[in-house]
């Protein structure tokens, strides 16, 4: 680095891991510092705007060489300059930028989920530690070659991003991770394996009609009906209910298919009941997500008629 | 050939696979029946015989003979024609390109897992060049464009529910 | 027209005012029919989905012809199919689309301001009645050597767009219209006689400082910095304040020039005042944009001290 004419300053390595050492050196060509040729030169270096002292002496080709050795480097970004003294004054004849950080840190809880209006995978992860270092983050998958594909880079530093329809291959297995990279190193995410309708996020079902079953039984029927996008989906949903005065939700789990109705007896009569369901794609991973619970829907069962 | 559980997966995936692109594929005929207001194939029967219209073959997967790989074969040679075929589609509903698109995508993906899946069973495969070259039908007049249209989703439809009962019958030959 | 095989429609015009007459007609060249040569011809026509009478007569070399004629064809796009009989069912033959609607309104209110952000000339003007038929608008200006140019192209049915600083001439006048053409016409706006600079749209000024002056005046000083880029244009500003009883604005106008200080009396004393600023370029085109009042700042003017 440095300008190859009066002075140049050249660091190894230019950048290093957070507190370890930093050699620098800088070459004086008197003859081409115009306005310095008689003076004696005196070499000073400046980590930013600190004084810090480094070894001069003679170099080849009339030269005048000092070196420089910051055992412990624990700026993340500075700049060391390399000046004369001259008439007084500290001129600054050369500079070079230092960085410090760390390797990137291993991102890690990876998840994803297809949104069924574009069928875009969007993808979240957590970033770990700052590695105080420009680091590129990218979504990769591999592709039908085996070969890594850049699925898709995360804005301004955010930490999800969204691989869209065009390059994803649905109903088949794909090996998804996060990699990020800096100057001192490149670190991978867990790769998950996923067939991208697998994580498909559905909207919730609607609630359409609930009614007691008549001649006095304790059971309710339930109309509902999935959202729109999923026609050609084998479900697997779940109600909840809950009367004002019970403590927790009641959960029927395993309503499926693509029936849209379903009954369940055990309600007390006369009484107000919420009434919330969701649903999930029915497939073997276990990392399908649940829709969100619809709209709640209330309804009160009917009255016990007066026995005898 | 049918017992092994990875087609299992394969097949329960791609039977819900091909009910999604025959859902979209009657979205498309039905924004065909709105804006263009052609419905009804049996008001068009006289004016289909002045239009040549691709129609893939299917029979392999018809024939109580049935055989996976010939009938795999022919599905996959048939979402190429209609792949191809879907640019006529695209021209004449310049509104919905993107409807389009994702259908051609979902087409290009069902017929890979299939490939992929033969591959796996060592069964013999075609490997189509990405481009699909074949030319495009040209029409006499925009009326016949449209009804080219029409018959080419009609077609597909049903090679659609061919290809789907083909699925379900090879599910049904072995225990889930 | 239709197909020139079994079945062919002619409809004139094709695009026509709404309300006007359209006459069609429909041959049929039985031989090129498969399917229809024994059958008797009767061709019927339908208008969208709805059933429309037409005259049937031989034509000339075998062929069936029907004439249609629709005294006042009021919707702004329909088709006119024409069909024959056959089996029980009624065949599609041939089709022709018919759009009806209105030459192009005249646009009005046409209005431009100059970004000094990036120079760019953003007109916006009333596009007018619905013509029902696609219609081109586009921005016109007068080009040095008298000839019509596009200055721009408003996307997707907007009324405004923006002619890029390559297109402009600045300070010079120029002469800007809106043309609109659809297939029954074309219409212009007004044209617009402007130099650039003159509709330049200016940020709003900001007030500095507000002082009273001393010694038991009424008047106060205040000081202003005008926008940014308008360094170079001589101004004409606005002051406008009020206390929090008064009913409406007072007003001071006549600020001009580059100084950024100006004083006004007449302010009761110990009260608190709001003022707010407004500038504009110095021109003598009465199409001058003000630019936004300024933020409001307030300032409670001194007590007046007991006398005697």
């Amino acid at each position: 680095g440095g300008t190859l004419g009066c002075a140049s300053v050249t660091v190894h390595p230019r950048i290093v891991p957070l507190g370890s050492a930093v050699t620098a050196s800088c070459t004086i060509q008197r003859e081409l510092c115009r306005g310095l040729q008689q003076e004696k030169v005196r070499i000073r270096w400046m980590l930013d705007s600190k004084l810090v002292a480094g070894s001069q002496y003679q170099g080849p080709g009339g030269t005048e060489v000092s070196n420089l050795t910051l055992p412990r480097f624990n700026h993340t970004h500075a700049r060391l300059w390399c000046c004369v003294e001259w008439n007084g004054t500290k001129q600054r004849l050369s500079m070079a930028e230092i960085r410090a950080g760390y390797p990137p840190a291993k991102p890690f809880n990876l998840s994803c989920a297809l949104n069924l209006s574009d069928y875009g995978l969007t993808c979240q992860w957590e970033q770990g530690t700052d590695s105080h270092l420009p680091t590129s983050v990218v979504l990769k998958y591999m592709g039908s070659r085996g070969e890594a594909v850049t699925g898709c880079t995360p804005r301004g530093g955010h930490s999800h991003c969204t691989v869209p329809r065009q390059l994803l291959h649905l109903y088949r297995q794909m090996e998804i991770w996060v990699s990020a990279t800096n100057a001192l190193g490149t670190a991978e995410s867990e790769h998950l394996c996923i067939d991208p309708m697998d994580v498909a996020k559905l909207d919730p079902p609607t609630l359409q009609s609930i009614q007691s079953i008549p001649f006095q039984t304790d059971c309710i029927a339930l109309a509902w009906d999935a959202a729109r996008g999923t026609e050609h989906m084998e479900l697997q949903c779940e109600l909840r209910y809950r009367a004002p005065e019970d403590p927790a939700w009641a959960l029927v789990t395993g309503i499926g298919g693509r029936a849209g109705t379903a009954q369940h007896c055990g309600f007390l009569f006369g009484t107000q009941y919420r009434f919330q369901m969701r649903c999930r794609r029915n497939s073997a991973s276990p990392l399908a997500h649940w829709s969100e619970w619809s709209p709640g829907r209330n309804y009160t069962t009917h009255e016990k008629a007066p026995t005898g | 050939l049918s017992g092994d559980q990875d087609f299992q997966l394969f097949l329960q995936r791609n039977l819900e696979f091909t009910r999604k692109i025959r859902g979209d594929v009657a979205a498309l005929q039905r924004v065909v029946c709105d804006t263009l207001q052609l419905c009804k194939e049996e008001e068009l029967v006289l004016v289909r015989q002045d239009l040549n219209i691709a129609q893939a073959p299917l029979e392999q997967c018809h024939k109580r003979t049935f055989q996976a790989e010939t009938c795999f074969s022919q599905i996959r040679a048939g979402l190429r024609i209609y792949h191809g075929s879907l640019a006529t589609i695209q021209a004449l509903l310049p509104g919905h390109t993107r409807m389009v698109e994702t259908l051609q995508l979902d087409m290009a993906n069902l017929s890979s897992n299939i490939q992929q899946q033969m591959e796996d069973l060592g069964l013999a495969t075609v490997t189509y060049p990405t481009e699909n070259q074949d030319p495009l039908p040209t029409f006499s007049s925009n009326f016949h464009h449209q009804v080219g249209g029409f018959f080419i989703l009609a077609n597909f439809q049903r090679f659609l529910e061919t290809a789907y009962r083909a699925l379900r019958h090879l599910t049904s030959l072995c225990p889930t």
